[in-house]
């Protein structure tokens, strides 16, 4: 079991790097606020993983601190990205 | 399979540093850079060291990456002007020979690390029943070194106090940050009413359990100062004007106890932040229980910035 | 008993990594930001909950699997409240029609 | 077999040049605040490498650089807060954000008091 655990986790983070490609690519600061927020819940998901494959429960906690602060962050990105684009197009892309 | 993964991250942690120092777009940048914390997170698990992998999560990705996209929001508008001052391509040759010299130099430091390594886990886990606490790096904060820790709390006091000093003169004392204008029936009030009861428990239970496993002040701290800090960007609360006296109390009442408690060290344990036997756990709880809300009002205030509001 | 835990825990985790597989071929994929975000938060909601949900039967205590529930709400409460601010922006910028 | 404490070192020193290059050459001095934190969380990663080679004892590391290394992270922290303060200061006085005496003049300095 451990090594199937171990396998998902790294198959979900293998994933969440593919998207963020988003990040790179872009075009707008939508698809990046995505990407990161993807690569926030798959690195939890991949971190309980992680814990359960090497039986470290102390994992779960920092999953949680993790949760916490992606949130936080994720807001306060989404926050900045409307104050900083009021009804025009992002400079830094080809839209 | 491990080996896999461990590759697998050092490759995207690269990735993403690189694409933090190459992009064009400064917001791109910062939100690369937000990954990037993330995933050294999972790094610093597969390093073993957990109690950091907490701190990297609290601080690394979420305060650190808050804090520069505020500033990358606002500075949007100079953007176009400053790329242009890009320096030509005999410069980045130059500057990229002299970083690759930097990591090989690093590099051969790293291969030639003496073997056996040099530790000091026995000596810190021989000692460690003194102290009272079951974490070993609780124990180095806390008794072994903690003469740096007190330093570092008054070095955060004092990056507080220049940041407070950068405003203008007639804001001086006032209230940090623009004022929240929010929708107080929007989604943002909402997720700001739900989130900070269910993050300050987890706050303080991650301070309760840094005694015995992973975890600690510092974290806690961290995550109750990003709970305050969401109602602020809610516009539930208000950030007080910095000129308050209860607030600088409470800033400096970590610190001033932990003084007290090394003071009171001097006098019965023969040694300034000694601890006299016995004693060592009690007050290691009393100076953690102190310092914690005055990191997390620290933490959260220096996020908020120099005061941009006059007080009234 | 132990056995058909584990036959759990493998499809459930299996379905979450392919609801992540799911999300992220939409971030890449899908034409335009909405229908990204729709497919984000499928890697969000589900995705995450399956992997809780098959690591589930494998915790040692009470608190632990509390913990476990607590990040998948806490990650879904913060995934919906930022989905539609990234989706205020997108609209934001969009011509009216 | 790679020990992972190698590898992930030599991976910090690789952030560590990266992040010096991204110091040198850009401009704009909130990339340079960023970059600065590129080759700190690389310095952090070589001293976790060294922390992860002096295990012992049944801990994953040496637990002394690892204690130091939160108090890092936090100064760190600081830090980054001072120079974004120091750099936001300077935007709303001169309405540019940029190191060079004789800089452009930026079109406004109305986005500092929005």
């Amino acid at each position: 079991m451990p090594e199937f655990l171990l396998a998902a986790c790294m198959f979900v983070l293998a994933m969440v790097a593919l998207g963020l490609v988003r990040i790179v690519r872009g075009p707008n600061v939508a698809e990046r606020l995505m990407a990161a927020q993807l690569l926030g819940t798959g690195g939890i998901g991949a971190l309980l993983l992680l814990g359960a494959a090497t039986g470290d429960a102390s994992l779960v906690d920092v999953s949680l601190t993790l949760a916490l602060l992606a949130a936080f962050a994720s807001v306060a990105f989404a926050k900045a990205a409307a104050a900083s684009t009021p009804d025009r197009a992002d400079p830094g892309s080809g839209e | 399979m491990i080996e896999a993964l461990n590759i697998g991250l050092a490759l995207l942690v690269l990735a993403l540093g690189a694409w933090t120092v190459v992009a064009r777009d400064t917001f791109a940048a910062t939100a690369g850079f937000l990954a990037y914390g993330l995933l050294l997170t999972l790094v610093w698990v597969q390093l073993h060291g957990v109690d950091v992998a907490l701190t990297e999560a609290a601080i690394g990705g979420g305060l650190t990456g808050a804090l520069l996209i505020r500033a990358a929001a606002k500075l949007r508008k100079t953007e176009t002007a400053a790329r242009a001052e890009r320096p030509g391509a005999p410069t980045r040759l130059v500057a990229a020979l002299a970083s690759a010299a930097v990591t090989v130099a690093l590099a051969l430091a790293v291969l030639a690390l003496p073997d056996p390594a040099p530790t000091l886990a026995p000596e810190a886990m021989a000692n460690i029943a003194a102290t009272g606490v079951g974490n070993p790096i609780t124990a180095v904060l806390l008794a072994y070194r903690s003469m740096d820790t007190l330093l570092e709390a008054i070095v955060l006091l004092f990056a507080l106090i220049g940041v407070w000093s950068l405003a203008p003169d007639r804001v001086w004392g006032g209230r940090p940050g623009p004022l929240n204008r929010v929708d107080p029936n929007g989604i943002l009030a909402y997720f700001a009413r739900v989130l900070p009861p269910i993050g300050i428990i987890v706050g303080i239970y991650i301070f309760w359990i840094g005694a015995d496993l992973p975890g600690g002040k510092f974290q806690g701290a961290t995550i109750i100062a990003a709970m305050w800090l969401l109602t602020i960007m809610a516009g539930l609360t208000d950030v007080p004007p910095v000129s308050r006296t209860w607030l600088r109390v409470l800033l400096v009442l970590g610190p001033a106890v932990f003084i007290a408690v090394g003071a009171a060290g001097a006098l019965w344990a023969g040694a300034f932040l000694g601890y006299p036997d016995g004693f060592a756990k009690p007050l290691i709880i009393v100076i953690e229980a102190a310092l914690m809300p005055s990191l997390a009002l620290v933490l959260a205030l220096l996020l908020t910035g120099a005061p941009e509001r006059a007080a009234a | 008993m132990s056995a058909v835990l584990d036959v759990f825990t493998f499809a459930a985790v299996t379905a979450g990594a392919f609801f992540y597989l799911a999300g992220t071929v939409g971030l890449l994929r899908f034409p335009d930001s909405l229908t990204r975000l729709h497919a984000l938060t499928k890697a969000d909601n589900l995705g995450l909950a399956l992997v809780v949900l098959g690591l589930l039967p494998r915790v040692d205590s009470v608190l632990a699997g509390l913990k476990l529930v607590a990040i998948w709400l806490l990650v879904l409460l913060a995934g919906a409240a930022a989905s539609q601010l990234i989706a205020q922006t997108v609209i934001r910028r969009r011509p009216e029609p | 077999m790679m020990d992972s404490a190698i590898l992930f070192g030599l991976c910090a020193s690789a952030l560590v040049g990266l992040g010096v290059y991204g110091l040198i050459v850009n401009p704009q001095p909130l990339r340079k605040i960023l970059a600065f934190n590129v080759v700190g969380s690389g310095v952090f990663l070589l001293c976790g490498a060294i922390a992860r080679r002096g295990a012992a004892l049944g801990l994953g590391g040496d637990p002394v650089p690892q204690a130091l290394l939160i108090t890092g992270i936090v100064v760190a922290f600081s830090a980054t807060a001072l120079a974004v303060a120091v750099l936001l200061r300077l935007f709303d006085e001169t309405g540019s954000a940029t190191l060079t005496a004789d800089a452009p003049e930026a079109p406004t300095s109305e986005a500092g008091a929005k």
